[in-house]
């Protein structure tokens, strides 16, 4: 198949990339997503996850079943801000406020 | 194309209601989805992609993998497979990233 | 048989990677990175990755983070592109008796020459006017900035690689003795390696990893929750405390911080109330599409300084771990390359040194 | 301020939930089920073909009569239903997040089945991307839920009893399927039920690259080595289903692989526990098999969850979950059922745990 063909819709990543990740050691899906941003995208892998661990698979001569997921992330669908903040005062216990702006950043 | 007559189902539409989408009326039956009632309509571009500006349009229909998006009545990037069409409704394709706007809801 | 090298770095995060980068310039040792996981598994992938500078203290320590700021543009010129933009800091007050505070914190930072504003409410809104009316003022400093923390670290690696620094990743260091002067380095995959010198940066694995030496690290670890919003056309210019928005148009929001061990985790409270505290500062954002929630564990020293420097009375063993590594990482690597490849540091590290835990 | 509790909460209103909800709601329990869908059924309301492997107390019938049919058994039941809702994550406390895209808010439950089903895996090529080139899935929700023509000329690429079954009812609707493409070697039954019909089936073939320039208009296929176009205006991708895992995955369940349960899927018990304890799955997403498979693992994790919760007598409880497993051997394709059991086996041997001696027999009798 052509390498430029693309993996991931979103991202718009395609085999050749994957394969140069594999290349400099990606072993598992997110080691791919951290260096090209394959599944970072609007649809958060949910097209291209078995895509891309077959590439790992058939690359790395491992078996499919020991590529790992992607790690999925809430929320699970894209969600509007507005309709996170309703209802939140439930559940927190522990206000999380920021005293310094460093305390973010790493 | 709209299918009239099912060869196994009732029709279970039972409305026909009228849209915008890019600024031209069309008709949908009220209970599709936007993306069937585009569809319907012959519109299968619904935008492009970010990157290469690809034309992009339904691919699974369950919500899933997020290639349809529109804008519906100002509101960017809404999942055209999981929302119902509206009489009047204002749908613009996703033509760049979205663009924010206060007094929205 | 056992592989030797000069120095060996466990840890390939920001700062083991900039520090092998920055050795490697010279090429004269043989270095060796050694890390658990693949590059950007750990922290420095799980970050918002502000290069910030304006409101930390004391003001000794800004000015170090300053130093590593203005090092962002050389550093890019030699290790390519990593997204570095000098966006200008702001951090925003809700309430006027705010405003005091806002004034002894750029009076303290003057002494050290971090240029801090104290900005009345129309002039926050004119710099940035997608912050919500109900902020009444603001600190700002043209001094802050942020970065691609995936850039920056791939390309550390990719700088130090091609001056021969050799990268081993899953690879769990399991011992480490130190025999006729030399640390005798051993891995969960059977590897071994000795090293004339040996630096620990292992992040908030600092602990566990000290403990191989018998050192003790007063480190605790800290979990930051961060939410993405989908690309957005341009919305915020400047980095503001709290969030930013990325080159591609993701906004990134994080405010909180939980002392709950290495559990990655995230959860909806935080997520809701993190949802919140964006809207309060940008109201726009409400229509924003939240992609993905994830969280990181920062490693914060018991008196949140860095701890840098020689290991006391474990001779040829140094340390690097500290909170806010993306804004550190330039000088840290330049930093302890001067140390271990001369012996000395062009800025003095005594107040930083694992030392002074000692009393 | 919203605050729901239930006994049992179930994710996905398809045939699996739906079976596991009328099995929970008419044993005494309260339930939730929540889809993200505008209205219940799943994927079955716009199955078209008469199911077969129905287990014995429902009616041979159509895939949306049979939404109808769970529709009137539900309805006098104590069932509450959050349609488009979608569960987007967990809270601390363990509740379930659920948003309706106005506000979110948490379910506490006793006991929690997630019926997510399976998602359709995409094959690539070149053009794959394009408008017009869709999910089988997709082009069938078309067709029979939304009474959309997909397209007038097409390509079928992948060959299956499922992708042949909607090629079918493609063409009753007047679109041309000018083939399918089969990747190697195929079932010969198959393949003279689509002769059959007049359907052509290309085997031994791949797809070179779809074009076109704002949505598909031409596809090149490779044959046995040669190249054959296609002008056409619909591309169904036919390839296999998945478990979806995303609500597993954020709830630590531990995740299993067998290939012939269509890859990953959360590891559990015979009870359909997974490694997170309340925590059941049912329906495809506890591995892809045939609709009476669903039906019946949506009952047996509703018969556990209720056991668990003391709504059930241990006798009552024992003889209609053997007669469950029993009808289950009965109705799944053998290699699903042997997968499934053996997937059960290691996940009792995971735990360090030993085998029930039910099980052990199951195991046998496969």
């Amino acid at each position: 198949m052509e390498k430029s063909t693309i993996v991931c819709r979103c991202e718009e990543i395609n085999i050749d990339e994957i394969e140069i990740a594999i290349k400099n050691g990606a072993q598992e899906f997110d080691d791919i997503k951290r260096l090209t941003r394959c599944g970072m995208g609007t649809c958060q892998s949910k097209i291209c996850m078995n895509l891309v661990r077959k590439i790992i698979s058939e690359k790395l001569n491992k078996p499919l079943g020991e590529i790992a997921p992607s790690k999925m992330r809430m929320p699970l669908k894209v969600t509007r801000l507005s309709a996170l903040t309703k209802n939140i005062d439930l559940c927190i216990e522990e206000k999380a406020t920021l005293e310094e702006g460093e305390q973010t950043s790493v | 194309m709209h299918i009239n007559e099912h060869p196994i189902m009732n029709n279970h539409f039972n409305k026909d209601i009228t849209f915008t989408y890019q600024g031209q009326t069309f008709i949908a039956r009220e209970g599709q989805t936007l993306a069937a009632a585009l569809f319907a309509n012959g519109i299968k571009k619904l935008g492009v992609s970010r990157k290469f500006h690809k034309p992009r349009g339904l691919f699974c229909a369950n919500g899933r993998c997020t290639s349809c998006f529109v804008t519906v009545n100002g509101l960017d990037h809404v999942l055209s497979c999981m929302t119902l069409v509206e009489e009047g409704m204002v749908i613009e394709a996703n033509n760049s990233d979205p663009t924010v706007r206060s007094g929205q809801n | 048989m056992s592989k030797r090298y000069d120095i060996v770095i466990i840890g390939s995060g920001v700062i083991g990677s900039s520090i092998a980068y920055h050795l490697s310039e010279s090429q004269q040792e043989e270095v060796l990175v050694i890390d658990k996981g693949f590059p950007l598994s750990g922290t420095s992938g799980s970050t918002q990755a502000w290069v910030w500078v304006h409101s930390k203290a004391p003001a000794s320590y800004g000015e170090l983070s300053m130093f590593s700021a203005e090092l962002y543009p050389i550093l890019e010129k030699k290790i390519g592109d990593v997204e570095y933009k000098r966006t200008g800091g702001i951090s925003p007050f809700f309430s006027e008796s705010e405003r005091e505070k806002a004034l002894m914190l750029a009076e303290k930072q003057a002494t050290v020459g971090i240029p801090i504003e104290v900005l009345s409410q129309e002039e926050v809104l004119s710099r940035e006017p997608a912050l919500s009316p109900n902020i009444v003022g603001a600190t700002y400093s043209p001094i802050d900035g942020n970065v691609n923390p995936f850039r920056l670290v791939e390309l550390f690696i990719r700088a130090a690689k091609k001056n021969n620094v050799e990268f081993s990743f899953y690879t769990s260091v399991t011992s480490i003795l130190k025999k006729n002067g030399l640390f005798e380095i051993e891995t969960e995959k059977g590897g071994k390696y000795t090293a004339k010198k040996i630096i620990f940066a292992g992040g908030p694995w600092m602990k566990e990893l000290a403990s191989l030496i018998d050192i003790k690290v007063p480190v605790k670890q800290v979990r930051g929750q961060i939410l993405i919003t989908e690309p957005l056309t341009n919305l915020i210019k400047h980095t503001i405390a709290g969030m930013r928005q990325a080159d591609n148009g993701e906004v990134l929001i994080g405010y909180s911080l939980e002392e709950v061990g290495y559990d990655r985790r995230t959860t909806l409270d935080i997520i809701q109330n993190t949802a919140q505290m964006a809207i309060d500062y940008i109201p726009s954002l409400a229509n924003a599409n939240i992609v993905r929630a994830f969280s990181g564990i920062r490693v914060i020293p018991e008196d949140e300084l860095p701890i840098i420097g020689e290991i006391p009375n474990v001779e040829n063993a140094y340390i690097s771990v500290m909170h806010s590594g993306i804004t550190l990482s330039p000088i840290i690597g330049t930093l302890m390359a001067e140390l271990l490849l001369h012996g000395d540091t062009s800025i003095d590290l005594q107040q930083y040194s694992l030392s002074r835990f000692d009393k | 301020m919203v605050k729901i509790k239930t006994d049992i909460l179930i994710i996905g209103s398809g045939p699996a939930g739906l079976n596991a909800a009328y099995t929970a709601a008419s044993h005494g329990a309260n339930v939730i089920i929540v889809d993200e869908a505008i209205t219940i059924g799943g994927q079955l309301k716009q199955q078209t073909q008469i199911l077969n492997n129905l287990p014995g107390e429902f009616n041979s019938q159509r895939g949306f009569s049979l939404v109808d049919d769970f529709y009137e058994r539900l309805k006098s039941l104590p069932i509450t239903f959050l349609l488009r809702h979608t569960m987007i994550g967990i809270y601390k406390n363990n509740s379930i997040g659920v948003t309706n895209g106005k506000e979110t808010f948490p379910i506490t439950y006793k006991k929690l089945i997630i019926a997510t089903g399976a998602a359709e895996e995409a094959t690539i090529f070149p053009g794959w991307t394009l408008p017009g080139v869709m999910t089988i899935g997709a082009a069938q929700i078309l067709l029979n839920r939304e009474h959309v023509l997909p397209g007038n000329e097409a390509i079928i690429l992948g060959f299956n009893e499922f992708s042949l079954e909607v090629g079918k009812q493609l063409e009753s609707c007047g679109v041309n399927i000018k083939a399918i493409v089969a990747k190697g070697n195929y079932d010969v039954e198959l393949f003279h039920e689509a002769k059959n019909v007049g359907i052509r089936v290309v085997s031994n073939a791949t797809i070179i690259s779809a074009t076109g320039v704002n949505e598909v208009e031409k596809v090149v296929l490779n044959i046995d080595g040669i190249e054959e176009e296609h002008m056409v205006d619909l591309v169904c991708i036919g390839n296999r289903l998945s478990p979806i895992l995303e609500a597993f995955e954020i709830l630590s369940c531990q995740l299993a692989y067998q290939e012939d349960l269509g890859g990953l899927f959360p590891k559990y018990y015979n009870s359909l526990e997974t490694t997170n304890t309340s925590v059941y799955v049912a329906g495809n997403a506890a591995g892809i098999t045939n609709i009476g498979g669903i039906l019946i693992t949506g009952e047996i994790a509703a018969w556990n969850a209720l056991y668990s919760l003391e709504l059930l007598e241990y006798s009552q409880f024992k003889n209609r979950s053997r007669a469950l497993w029993e009808q289950l051997y009965r109705i799944e394709e053998s290699q699903v059922f042997k997968a499934r059991i053996a997937a059960i086996k290691e996940t009792y041997k995971d735990e360090s745990l030993a085998l029930p001696p039910f099980v052990e027999l199951l195991l046998e009798e496969c």
